[in-house]
């Protein structure tokens, strides 16, 4: 599906948790799981846009799960019910969904925006962990469309204390999808290697432009250079390679 | 209108897609038609495929943004079998962009460039010259003279040659290319800048140095377009930091016959058409009938 | 724990305010007390009071602003007599910044100077050079050696030279001046810059050419500052585009002694007071103990 | 009274009239009239704040009118009862209250803006002279505190038909009041010589810093150079040398 630059119509904007906001934005928006929207809320000033993952797509409606980290997310937070925003979208390559078996998603922190519509649109009902810092957010999206559910938290107050690789079982799995920190997912990687079971990893990286113009976001793979927001940001665990 | 002749080359408006910021169109093309554009550079092309730098390669600052893409790019070959076939559908001037690391590879490059029907060459001399330590073709004169007159004496095309910023004198640096055989030139490409990580206590980008671009040079970008204007007689194409059409007439009144949109692609998909359409609408309000008009008109007057 | 000499004098902290942004201080000591500074620039002095440039003189720009003030000021005389015993009631180190049009005017103003309390000068060699036809001190560094060679021997206090950023190449510029006996040098003034008004055809500025300041000019500024300490031993002080603490410790990671704040203080009156207290909070939520222990911190690494 | 530098909320903000609209903040702000705050309710770009006069002060409660000229009075227009905006002021020497006779105030658009304030303030009861482009705005809080009010349009929709300087008569007052574009004070200031009645006009210049560091505002008088917002932005009419 070719992407679109259009205007669009905040219908709601709130904290889930702490630093965590979701924003729905209507209407008839479209696209895949793993798939990301550029979006803008201002003028010139941050000068880019910001990459934001689909979270949820119902009735053309669209959900972002944010988290605030600079000055680009903080201004999405404080965009009210009827403001209106730009979206550049859908973008990239999402996660393959005619998936057979049983599959493992493992996710760190806000790493989860995109799981929720990937549990929503797989076929199959799919376990799900999650690590989390202090404690578990959005979970109710999630529940209601996968089989099991494995909670971690650095700081012991939910779930496994320590981190969500320490209970991640791979073996288990005939596939497993990953987004969240780096560091996660080169363990879950490192992982799923060992089990010989296919992982599918939303990368990220700085981004200008988005649609594959600028090559600013190219990362080496084993398939030569490939571009996150074009090819990616999911790619088979296999291609990424690591250099450092 | 708004149609212009560079170095012998008709463009239907002034209005060109930069280098490195458009790929090869393909991207753009499905949020308009590029016939639109005046024109289009190509990616920067190397005689060789390049992977490009490692690590970080977008930074984002205010008024703009660092990258240090490292002219990754298929190569010549590839980009003519691959590309240009699917680029030469669109009814709008292509102009590509050569950089190189040696002489020898910017003269092989546009030998095989020459072959094809591109009528217009752009010269990328910031490319970090291997045979004189990494520093830029595009920083001394001398180095700039011997690579454009070498270039020229193959070029089959019009040679525009795209300056940098950071030459040590812009003025002597036009000169200089103008001397050596350039039909053309266009400024600015990016300026030499930076970006500290103060957590991680080490540069952002792996090379350290990283090229500048967007609104934020705007001021210095037109300045030197003026200045070049005002010092040759061949045609010059604006570049830096253009995010609407009075941004265009600036440069145009500066001087230039066309300008170049870089950054702000990425802030607006289709914001080359917004410029063109305030071009036109401003000439119509303004009551001006032809580029010619406006072009340089400050010069005239000063 | 923020304190740092500079070439022998004592700064109780590295943020000073830059010339001809804070004129004599009098402004802001509604808004703060001085002495809560490292230091503080005066305006740009010459030897006779000058008028500056008519027309517009201020012109916003993406992420910072264009000026063409054109030195006004009240002479060194006057400054001596009416500004200086009331700066000198704050507990801050005073530096005069010294401009001139020829190497007379220079050496007479900092004859002048010499007799004062004044701990150092800051030589500013962005001004226009009268018998250079008018094109400044600060862009080949053979004129900038001779200047800095005539008033460094009659100057009595530390010599710090203000390097334009215009300068065809800025280490060869800091090299010739550290030649020449600068005992430290501060980067960068302003950008030369301009703009155009597009409904009147006409530059904005009366002289064409403005000098552009602020967070646009940053990332060129911090490379150049970088670039500069890598090469030459004596201090360094970092401007351009400072605006918070994170700002000033990228300036001082690259090897800066101090900073100053110059278009920041436009924004937020007591800006200096945030990046001073921003410093503090970051060296402590880092376990820095001097500003030594990060100065240049990223040449060591890379 | 040294001005300072302080975060107000925005009251109410309304459109009085096509591009002009009316900001109150509250509280316990000063300030005379003809002074100026230097307003900014954005964070970085655009880069300077704007300057904007007082228009009047009531209870500690300031009150700006201003028209949308470009994107900082635009950004101003967007603001709702309850946001926050940065002020630093009062500032700049404004006009002389002190005033014995017959007082003239004359003005052009939105160069209205301080005189309400001035009219309230003022001992005497003036005469109020308003030259508007197509129609006349805000003279409900003009009317009151003036003895005689005379409009004029360009348009011809209301009072005078023309400019207002065709229907003042500078030599029925000792004292006169400008405000206005440049072109119009002009005029103003010719006939106040050729009558030899004392004017005042208020000055505009780009401004920087607003408080007398930059030097970016000053225009040359008889007595040397001045700060149109430190010694201005009111002055005394034979001062200005109007150089071109
Ligand atoms: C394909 C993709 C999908 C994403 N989906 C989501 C999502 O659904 N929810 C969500 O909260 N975040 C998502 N992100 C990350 C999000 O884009 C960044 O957090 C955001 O751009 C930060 O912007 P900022 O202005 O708030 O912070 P900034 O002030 O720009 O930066 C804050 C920090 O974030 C880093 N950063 C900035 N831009 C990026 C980027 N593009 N990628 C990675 N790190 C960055 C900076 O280096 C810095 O450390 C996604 C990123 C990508 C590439
Ligand atoms: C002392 C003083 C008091 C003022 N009081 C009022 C007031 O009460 N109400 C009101 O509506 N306006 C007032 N102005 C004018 C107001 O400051 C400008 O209209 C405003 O700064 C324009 O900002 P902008 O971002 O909307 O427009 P910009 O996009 O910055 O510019 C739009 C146009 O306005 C011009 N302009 C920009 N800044 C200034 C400036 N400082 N002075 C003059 N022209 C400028 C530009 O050159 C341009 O032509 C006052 C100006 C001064 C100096
Ligand atoms: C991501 C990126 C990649 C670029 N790649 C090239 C390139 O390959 N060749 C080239 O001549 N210029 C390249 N440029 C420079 C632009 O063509 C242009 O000269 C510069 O960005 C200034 O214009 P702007 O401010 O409109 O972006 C690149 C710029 C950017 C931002
Ligand atoms: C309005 C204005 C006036 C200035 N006047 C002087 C001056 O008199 N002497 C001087 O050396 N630098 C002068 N400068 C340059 C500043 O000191 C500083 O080098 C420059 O603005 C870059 O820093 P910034 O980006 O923090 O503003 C002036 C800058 C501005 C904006
Ligand atoms: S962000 Fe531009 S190519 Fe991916
Ligand atoms: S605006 Fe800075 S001195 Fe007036």
């Amino acid at each position: 599906m070719d992407p679109k630059y259009c205007s669009g119509v905040v219908s709601s904007n709130t904290q889930v948790y702490e630093n965590i906001y979701e924003m729905k934005v209507g209407e008839n928006f479209k696209g895949e799981p793993g798939q990301f929207y550029m979006l803008r809320a201002w003028d010139r000033e941050p000068f880019l846009s910001r990459p934001i993952s689909i979270s949820n797509i119902e009735d053309g409606t669209i959900t972002f799960l944010y988290e605030v980290k600079g000055k680009g997310t903080e201004l999405f937070s404080k965009l009210k019910s009827g403001d209106s925003i730009e979206l550049l979208g859908p973008l990239g390559t999402g996660f393959p969904l005619d998936i057979e078996g049983n599959v493992g998603i493992i996710v760190g922190g806000i790493g989860i925006a995109p799981m929720v519509y990937l549990c929503h649109e797989l076929s199959t009902k799919a376990d799900f962990y999650g690590g989390f810092r202090e404690k578990s957010f959005y979970m109710d999206k999630i529940e209601k469309n996968v089989e099991n559910l494995y909670i971690s938290t650095d700081s012991g107050l939910e779930g496994h204390s320590g981190f969500i690789t320490e209970i991640f079982k791979p073996e288990k799995y005939s596939s497993v999808y990953t987004c969240g920190p780096l560091p996660m997912m080169r363990i879950v990687l490192d992982m799923c290697i060992k089990a010989n079971v296919p992982v599918y990893i939303s990368m990220e990286r700085q981004m200008a432009c988005g649609i594959g113009a600028c090559l600013g976001c190219s990362i080496l793979t084993t398939s030569g250079m490939k571009k996150v927001c074009k090819d990616g940001p999911v790619f088979k665990g296999e291609e990424i390679v690591f250099n450092d | 209108m708004t149609s212009v002749e560079i170095c012998g080359v008709e463009f239907k408006n002034p209005v060109i897609a930069a280098s490195g910021t458009f790929g090869f169109g393909r991207e753009y093309e499905k949020f308009y038609s590029l016939s639109k554009l005046g024109g289009i550079c190509t990616k920067g092309l190397t005689l060789y495929e390049r992977h490009g730098n490692s690590g970080i390669r977008i930074h984002e600052t205010i008024g703009g943004l660092l990258n240090s893409i490292g002219l990754e790019n298929p190569g010549v070959d590839a980009f003519i079998e691959e590309e240009l076939p699917h680029m030469e559908k669109h009814d709008t001037v292509i102009i590509a962009n050569v950089g190189g690391s040696t002489i020898e590879e910017y003269i092989m490059a546009v030998e095989k460039l020459n072959k094809t029907n591109i009528p217009m060459f752009e010269l990328n001399i910031s490319c970090p010259n291997v045979k004189q330590g990494g520093m830029a073709f595009g920083i001394k004169s001398d180095v700039a003279f011997k690579v454009v007159s070498e270039v020229k004496k193959v070029s089959k095309k019009p040679l525009v040659v795209k300056l940098s910023p950071n030459a040590e004198n812009i003025v002597d640096m036009a000169y200089r290319c103008c001397e050596a055989g350039a039909d053309g030139l266009s400024l600015v490409n990016t300026f030499s800048g930076m970006a500290i990580d103060i957590y991680e206590k080490k540069p952002v980008f792996e090379n350290t140095i990283a090229g500048l671009s967007g609104p934020c040079i705007k001021p210095i970008a037109l300045r030197m377009v003026y200045e070049v204007c005002s010092a040759v007689d061949i045609p010059v194409i604006g570049i830096g930091g253009i995010m609407d059409y009075k941004d265009a007439i600036e440069f145009i009144m500066a001087g230039a016959y066309g300008v170049q949109i870089g950054s702000g692609n990425f802030v607006k998909p289709d914001i080359c058409l917004d410029i063109i359409s305030g071009i036109e609408k401003f000439m119509k309000d303004e009551g001006i009938k032809s580029l010619e008009e406006i072009r340089g008109i400050i010069r005239r007057r000063s």
